[in-house]
């Protein structure tokens, strides 16, 4: 199966974007995203704290709906998904 | 109704002659402009599906809330200079109280939700701006 | 600064353009519109060189108690049609709480104090419209 | 001497305005706009009551400075002075 990670603002300085990634049947957002995110440890440590958590102001998306953090660990990943993760917003 | 991602600015006078619906008796306008904090320019970026899905919520809410009579929101990104429009918001309504309070639900809920950031290009480099709302950034509407 | 009682109509955008002095982070118009309120027409009268004075009181003593950068002031009289312009204000400040502040302050203050008045012509006639605040226009100002 | 009397909106469709007046020295504010609105008696209740005091609403100006109505009797007119009649003001 195929799934796309977006990283925004920062993360994306640090990590590239609209990377395509095929992940195993039963793969976790949260391994998903750490997984990608191991390949510069600058942006790793951007999202990720010292256990391996998700950052408190890091904001991911499952196809354009908010998913928190905390849930990251229980949320599959499925085909055709596409995963965003991103810094706090500062539009406007 | 135009709500939009773009990166070529737009014709304020041209939305304000669109916004007069039958009924208006008010049009407010925002117009976000590049500041010159020691800057050089300003960098945006948008997650564009998703910040112009959720511009059209908080527009149509603000529709709701405060009985507009018609919503634009132009918010821009790629390269501005010193002085260029970031974000037009252009509301219409009966009465002034409405206009203005829809016009500023639009902005702060922008500013809480819509997935856009802001990079300062100085000499030195770039800072990225921080969000004036830390956490909330994107959290889940009812 | 243009503070002005005049008959023509103003372009907007280059108001908006010329509001945006150094620091401008934000500008906000206000647009008053002939609403049809089942009339025909509107036609406006001012004790212009009062009016003009009041409208630039009201301009410096909101550029004072909220930092702006710019204040416009265009208030037309004569014979209006529906969604005409009546009233626009345009002001700028670094940020976006001073700007909103600054322009609700002006038109809350034009309401009370500056001579202007407005009749609305019907099929049946006219009717003048009464002011927002009975006895308080006029009022010397501190 | 000469004063100048200007009445607005619903005082003027009544009353005209830019009524040039040549009053006698000594004459109040409240006597001269007086004796101008007895020409037209709905001119005269429009600005005044009952009492012959001004109605509460009606609003005076000398030189556009704004003079109260309970001043008006005891206010007295000089050569050159403008003096303005109106109801609430009502734009914006």
């Amino acid at each position: 199966m195929s799934v796309k990670v977006r990283f925004f603002a920062r993360f994306r300085e640090l990590l590239g974007t609209d990377i395509v990634t095929e992940p195993k049947a039963g793969t976790s957002l949260a391994a998903l995203v750490s997984g990608i995110a191991q390949k510069n440890k600058e942006g790793y440590d951007a999202i990720f704290d010292e256990q391996g958590s998700f950052r408190e102001f890091v904001i991911l998306m499952r196809n354009g709906k908010r998913v928190e953090t905390a849930d990251a660990g229980k949320t599959i990943v499925a085909d055709g998904d596409e995963i965003a993760v991103f810094p706090p917003v500062a539009g406007g | 109704m135009v709500i939009r991602v773009q990166k070529e600015d737009v014709d304020i006078g041209a939305l304000i002659t669109g916004a007069k619906k039958h009924g208006t008796g008010a049009v407010v306008v925002f117009d976000g402009i590049v500041r010159d904090d020691d800057i050089t320019e300003m960098e945006l970026e948008a997650y564009e599906d998703v910040a112009v899905a959720e511009m059209e919520k908080i527009a149509a809410e603000a529709t709701r809330l405060h009985n507009l009579l018609h919503v634009d929101i132009i918010h821009r990104i790629g390269r501005l200079s010193i002085g260029e429009n970031i974000l037009i918001i252009v509301v219409s309504a009966g009465h002034r109280p409405e206009a203005y309070a829809g016009s500023r639900y639009i902005i702060e809920e922008i500013k809480k939700s819509v997935p856009i950031w802001k990079k300062e290009l100085t000499k030195d480099g770039g800072r990225w701006v921080p969000g004036e709302h830390g956490h909330g950034a994107g959290k889940p509407r009812k």
